[in-house]
């Protein structure tokens, strides 16, 4: 094709025309279902022109109530494609039976459980919940923005940055064929040449930096950000997991970046970290990375936990019960996921003491999880229950999440682990536990903090089309899995011999499709809610009677939460207030100093994701310049000092004054 | 803290300024209990630069000067006695470099960094205490150790 | 942020039966920063654990040689003894760049900044020699996971201190053209934390690697 | 909706009847024992989970809103006598498992050498177990016995009541194996060796496969394991010793481990007795540098500087045969004991080799995978 074939490798690396899976009728669907989605999406953008409204308002946004949002759209959307791997995985494996190859390759099929995994744990989850703690706890602690707004816009954008680098593995080259933590020596360059792992690589350290300094953020916010009155066991739960799990991150995604950053070394550089020779070993990768990977689990549950305790006793019209074993209980578990990682590999063959030490160390995690679940129940207890939609999810969790922890303290004994382990008992439990823990958690609280984000309340019926579907599905699709687990049957086959398993796998399909129903509902609802916002309007603020801060402002809340910087007595702040004939402060008002919105942060996540793609298709000259200018616009961003401005009182006195004929609007 | 949290339960009449006060006197939010500006961060001074560079040259000079002479006979006393100096110096340039007192950040940068260390040898110990395992039960060795 | 203490907010007319203040009435302006010493301590803190991963890797895997040389064949002591005089230098001269600048003496800040450079560049200078010296010796990083992991602990604590010093620079950019102020002093205070932090890694390497790797 | 609500009831179904179930109804005295630790641990917890979900059902339909009747207390939170019961029950009951999992992860350590065959069948003072060395190929399993001198590929037989004792390998990447009737997983490492001691009690066919995935073959990576009385097993032996697929030695090995998928059965007549060795070693590769050579020599303080030399070329495409990508030469340790030793490179052996180079390298300098690739002058092909 060219002469100079050096000229072509020095200028693509190894990117070439083949690299593109036209040939792949698959893809080249998704291809175009996607390039005709976004070319809408675009479309529509421009024709009502939209961007500068969505750069000025929205991308370039350091304001943590809109950066909360964009991280739960990525969620949602990421969710979407994780999904699809989910139902393609589900289908094929529903279907070869009989000598029948399925209609997947081996070579598309292992990827597909591959980019599951990674996607809907860091482009799915993780959104997810840093999404909700990042809109609400400066809410709840009374503040008005996060200690660093502008890291807040950069970290997402780095997060969306290694979004954006999986979704383009689907169409340009290929994603990693490992398993979502990509054990060497597979992941390594002998077994894996190809652009695969290095497209996992990279979109997580690229996401992981951003997850890093968002929970270094967090953390600041919570720890001095707080309003008066507020000493630390006067905080709400969620604000309390969140402190927890931002700690979790902090301590545990530099392991995550140190081990990959080894990987990357092996794969490009020829070092024998986890190499078979020159003293290489594979296991200090598999020990390292669930030093992380344990943490994470918690880092994902945690602030649902939190969703959960304040969903628990704002619809049963009550005080949590054991506010302070709830935080002791909390602290105990963001300690003691850090003792038991090995417990992910105990057919590795430690040895009794190692392996029982660790045993033990993950049983006794479930006291204090324990503990949280008899919290909940005992708030239940004498209470006046609504069920609106947040508390049905509440409920489904509580009644699911049991059985998760009971089959995941089975797995804890390490002989039975060894019957267990790798097999779709293993994926029932975290799937369980993830599903019904996580998931469930992020719809609570997406349905709960919804109309604090819009001013409008989520249209109660689809939403429990969605609820019912998800329930139904869920049971349905993994029930089937932990028995399949029991009969010996090992997690990511593509194909099977023994034509009795089909029924099995025949069900599961069919409960993945109720999820789909689920996952249509609940996009059904919001669209429906956003036609009939009026209809739903609420107009105090606090459509819940609920107990904490973030329902003492208006919804949505202004640019700066809280006209007057809240002071607190009790955890159950806003209920408190409530209690005690609070009155909201008509007049003196002031102006508000306020962060900047600035664009760097899409600038930097941008070259980071162009290095990252030039160092995925080695393409050096690219990688340099994009790390040149990557560190040319952080230090050029340095030298802007004028980062934050004054909101006028005028404006204030606008604000407050809408709110005030809302709320008499309400009144009357 | 725990007395702070029960004594609100009793919440029942009022009271109010009374919690107020004892909740924030505990810790006090928005780090502005430190004197000054900088975040609470204690003014720096020639002094404590000076002992603290003396101390460190001391104490990375015996270290090398134990190694490079060999003069203790065995080699886990010297073993034992560098990796102590090297935590001790560590702890030097933690009081008059970083300037880690317990009270700088309103106690939070002390706690930060015990927090940290307990995660590190979580880290290093577990790794090696685990890796040891593996590799014994695992990794071919000396042949005369092969049955 | 809030700059209210609650001395001075909830009065104490709260007492008896009026309603409580919940909110803080006149709040006196504030400067932004408040946090970064916190949140830039909390940084250096995951970084902190990046290097336990590193070190616990050269823990595990610093004795397999892969019938390669060993530490004893390749480190040179006196040339690490003068590489960490280097940076111990380094330290004290950033800390009378901090004197200076609490005595808002920009000249005598900069001049002990630009010091603290050299002395860093010379450290930087130093272990690549000794990186170079070691690779032209056939002592290169594929050759055996002890390698692997020794430059690439050495390194990354090398590459930090090469991000100080670019940091170095941009700030002493920052001091001339904009002056001491409030927020050029903050960053010399982080920065000031980040230099120390890699001395404290670096007592780590040279006990660790160096000392305890000769000791072997 | 009714047809759904049957599917619904299916997998319950079938789990009580356990009818295939085989986790919970092994063939293996190990496995039997895993068994009881999965049902004990099971009705353990059940004990604290049941009471909870009942609970949950009920105060979440008691106190529902509209039941006005039941009490409403929205300032109770706090009770110590409560705190006191949630957090000791589940740690009663963690402490019994804890003890539980204690006792029987020491018990049944797959390295632990049997010392009963059954409930009642004590293992007789030095009877010698059957040893059984396995290989985890790319994608098939090999199958060695030492004392039979034969190997057998993605078939393993073993007689009945007789202690078994595998030893585990691999030769690329890692896997996992498991034979679910018999007894737990393990997993199966390159250059390391696992062990997993066992034993059958039924008579029968049972599946094994590997549990961990290894790539592009793994799904179909199953093998049969042939459950036999002791003179079946000796029929057994006896016929994979009349088949004329020959002997497996060095040569036919690295022609055996290139990557194969759904690999029939194959039977060796006779089997190099350091095969196993070379394997978990990594030094079937005839010029290659063992793993224990390896160690021992790390442990006297390495080669010093003269090491750097011994570096050398591989040829041998092992390495790139999993991607498209062009083949990306590796280095490796040569051996340093070419004569007497048994593992290292033997005399008619290296004759058979193509010489590797024996210019000294620049260190380990060689074409590196990625970065130094792409700067590396390709041979022409004009």
């Amino acid at each position: 094709m060219f002469e100079n074939f050096d000229l072509q490798k020095a200028i693509f690396g190894r990117l070439t025309l083949e690299s593109i899976p036209y040939h792949e009728p698959i893809l080249v669907v998704t291809f175009i279902v996607v390039a005709i989605g976004g070319a809408a999406v675009l479309g529509a953008i421009t024709y009502f022109r939209l961007w500068g409204y969505l750069w000025r308002e929205w991308f370039t946004s350091v304001d943590h109530k809109r950066i909360g949002v964009m991280y739960i759209v990525l969620g949602l959307v990421m969710l979407l494609r994780g999904f699809a791997d989910a139902i393609m995985m589900r289908a094929q494996q529903a279907i070869a039976f009989n000598g029948n190859e399925g209609y997947l390759p081996a070579h598309h099929f292992d990827q597909i459980f591959t980019a599951h995994g990674v996607i809907m744990i860091f482009f799915v989850a993780m959104p997810l919940v840093t999404g909700l703690m990042n809109y609400v706890v400066p809410l709840q602690i009374g503040a008005r923005d996060v200690a660093f707004p502008f890291l807040n816009n950069f970290s997402f954008w780095m997060t969306v940055s290694g979004a954006i680098l999986v979704m383009a593995s689907l169409f340009v080259g290929e994603f990693a064929r490992t398993g979502w933590l990509a054990y060497p020596p597979l992941s390594n360059y002998a077994y894996s040449p190809d652009v695969g792992v290095d497209y996992y690589i990279w979109a997580l350290q690229i996401a992981g930096v951003g997850t890093l300094l968002s929970g270094v953020n967090l953390i600041a916010t919570i720890v001095k950000m707080r309003c008066p009155g507020m000493s630390m066991m006067k905080m709400p739960v969620f604000t309390w997991t969140a402190l927890c799990t931002n700690v979790l991150i902090v301590a545990a995604f530099p392991v995550l970046t140190g081990v990959l950053a080894l990987l990357s070394l092996d794969r490009y550089v020829g070092t024998n970290f986890f190499t078979n020779d020159f003293g290489g070993n594979p296991m200090m990768y598999v020990n390292l990375i669930w030093i992380w990977g344990h943490p994470e689990v918690y880092i994902l549950v945690l602030p649902v936990f939190g969703v959960f305790s304040e969903v628990t006793a704002t619809f049963s019209g009550k005080r949590l019960f054991g506010y302070t074993s709830m935080v002791y209980a909390t602290v105990c578990i963001t300690i003691l996921s850090y003792l038991v990682w090995l417990h992910h590999f105990f057919t590795m063959g430690s040895g009794a003491s190692v392996n029982s030490f660790f045993g033990i160390t993950t049983m006794i995690i479930s006291i204090p999880t324990g503990a949280k679940l008899f919290n909940w129940l005992f708030t239940m207890y004498r209470g006046r229950i609504r069920f609106e939609l947040p508390m049905m999810w509440t409920v489904a969790f509580m009644l699911t999440f049991v059985i998760g922890g009971m089959t995941g303290v089975l797995l804890a004994v390490p002989p039975a682990d060894f019957v267990l382990h790798n097999s779709l008992f293993l994926i029932a439990h975290f799937h369980n536990v993830i599903i019904g823990g996580v998931v469930f958690g992020c719809f609570a609280g997406i349905a709960y903090w919804f109309p604090k984000v819009t001013g409008f309340k989520l249209d109660p019926f689809w939403g429990k089309m969605s609820f019912w579907f998800w329930v139904s599905g869920f049971y349905l699709a993994f029930m089937p899995l932990y028995v399949l687990g029991l009969m010996g049957v090992t997690r990511r086959l593509r194909v099977f011999d023994d034509p009795s398993l089909q029924i099995y796998f025949v069900v599961a399909a069919f409960g993945a499709f109720l999820i789909a129903l689920g996952i249509g509902s609940f996009l059904i609802q919001i669209v429906v809610s956003i036609k009939n916002r009026e209809k739903l309007r609420d107009v105090t603020g606090d459509p819940w009677n609920a107990r904490t801060l973030e329902w003492s402002t208006s919804s949505p809340p202004p640019v700066y939460n809280f006209a007057f910087t809240p002071v607190v007595y009790d955890h159950d702040a806003w209920w408190d207030m409530k209690e005690h004939g609070y009155k909201r402060p008509m007049g003196g008002f002031k102006p508000i100093h306020m962060p900047r919105n600035t664009g760097a942060g899409v600038i930097l996540a941008g070259l980071s994701f162009i290095t990252g793609f030039a160092l995925i298709w080695y393409i050096w000259w690219l990688a340099v310049l994009g790390f040149v200018s990557l560190l040319a616009t952080a230090i050029g961003h340095t030298f802007n000092y004028n980062r934050s401005f004054n909101i006028p009182t005028q404006e204030i006195v606008e604000t407050e004054r809408e709110r005030t004929q809302l709320l008499q609007s309400a009144g009357a | 803290m725990s007395t702070d949290a029960h004594a609100s339960h009793g919440h029942a009449g009022h009271g109010h300024a009374g919690h107020g006060h004892a909740g924030h006197g505990h810790i006090a939010p928005g780090g502005h209990d430190d004197h000054g500006h900088g975040g609470g961060h204690p003014e720096s001074t020639l002094s404590g630069y000076l002992t603290g560079f003396v101390l460190s040259v001391i104490l990375t000079a015996i270290p090398f000067w134990l190694v490079m002479s060999g003069v203790l006979e065995s080699k886990e006393a010297t073993a034992i006695s560098i990796l102590a100096i090297g935590a001790v110096q560590i702890v030097v340039h933690m009081i008059y470099f970083l300037h880690m007192t317990p009270s700088s950040e309103g106690g939070w940068t002390l706690m930060a960094l015990i927090f940290t260390v307990v995660m590190v040898v979580i880290t290093l110990t577990g790794s090696l205490w685990v890796m040891y395992h593996l590799t014994t039960n695992m990794m071919p060795m000396d042949p005369s150790q092969l049955p | 942020m809030t700059a209210m203490t609650a001395s001075t907010s909830a009065p104490e007319a709260g007492g008896v039966k009026e309603t409580p203040v919940f909110y803080v009435a006149d709040e006196h302006e504030h400067g932004e920063g408040g946090s970064t010493q916190l949140g830039f301590w909390l940084y250096l803190m995951s970084d902190c654990l990046i290097f336990a991963v590193l070190f616990a890797t050269y823990g595990v895997l610093g004795g397999n040689f892969a019938a390669g040389p060993s530490p004893k064949d390749l480190f040179d002591l006196p040339l690490v003894a003068v590489n960490t005089s280097m940076l111990l230098f380094s330290s004290i001269t950033y800390g009378f760049a901090v004197l200076e600048m609490q005595k808002n003496r920009k000249q005598g800040m900069l001049m002990w900044l630009a010091i603290t450079m050299m002395f860093g560049a010379a450290f930087i200078g130093i272990e690549l020699f000794e990186f170079t010296h070691m690779i032209l010796e056939g002592a290169t990083p594929q050759r055996s996971a002890f390698l692997s992991s020794f430059f690439t602990l050495v390194g990354t604590h090398g590459l930090h201190v090469t991000f100080g010093i670019i940091w170095m620079i941009t700030l002493m950019v920052q001091v001339m053209k904009f002056g001491l102020n409030e927020p050029n002093k903050r960053r010399i205070l982080c920065l000031s934390m980040f230099w120390h932090f890699l001395d404290v890694v670096w007592i780590g390497v040279f006990t660790f690697v160096y000392l305890m790797g000769v000791l072997r | 909706m009714k047809r759904f609500y049957i599917f619904a009831l299916l997998p319950f179904l079938a789990l009580l009847g356990g009818c295939n179930a085989i986790v919970l109804n092994p063939a293996g005295d190990i496995a039997i024992q895993q068994r009881d630790l999965v049902i004990i641990s099971t009705v353990l917890m059940l004990l604290i989970i049941v009471p909870v979900m009942a609970l949950t059902a009920w105060f979440a339909w008691h106190y529902r809103a509209s039941n006005q009747s039941a009490r409403y207390e929205p300032n109770w939170s706090h009770s110590t006598h409560l705190e006191l019961i949630i957090w000791s029950a589940p740690l009663l009951i963690i402490i019994c498992l804890g003890a539980v999992t204690w006792m029987a992860t020491h018990m049944l350590d797959p390295w632990r050498p049997l010392n009963r065959t059954g409930p009642d069948k004590e293992v007789a003072m030095g009877a010698k177990p059957l040893n059984v060395q396995v290989v985890a190929l790319d994608w098939k399993w090999l199958f060695i016995y030492p004392e039979q001198g034969i190997a057998t590929v993605n078939e393993l037989a073993a007689p009945v009541d007789r202690p078994l004792n595998f030893k585990i390998s691999a030769s690329s990447v890692m896997n996992a194996f498991y034979v679910p009737a018999l007894a737990g997983m393990i997993y199966a490492m390159p250059g390391m060796q696992t062990q997993l001691h066992a034993v059958i009690n039924k008579e029968g066919t049972y599946k094994g496969f590997s549990a961990n995935y290894s790539g592009k073959g793994f799904s179909e990576m199953r093998f049969n394991f042939l459950a036999m009385d002791d003179a079946g097993f000796d029929k057994w032996v006896a016929s994979v010793k009349a088949s004329d697929a020959g002997k497996l030695g060095r040569t036919e090995y690295l022609d055996l481990e290139r990557p194969s998928e759904a690999m029939p059965v194959k039977k060796y007549a006779s089997v190099d007795p350091q095969l196993f060795d070379l394997i978990v070693n990594m030094c079937v590769q005839p010029g290659k540098m063992c793993m224990h050579e390896m160690a021992a020599i790390d442990a006297k303080g390495g080669l010093g500087l003269a090491g750097n030399n011994i570096v050398q070329s591989l040829e041998y495409d092992k390495y790139a045969r999993r991607g498209d990508e062009p083949v990306v030469k590796k280095s490796y340790v040569a051996s340093v004991c070419t004569k007497t030793a048994p593992m290292g490179m033997d005399a008619q052996a290296a004759a058979d080799v193509t010489p590797v180079s024996s210019t000294p390298l620049v260190g380990a300098g060689l074409p590196q995978p990625g970065m130094f690739q792409s700067f590396a002058r390709k041979p022409s092909n004009s």
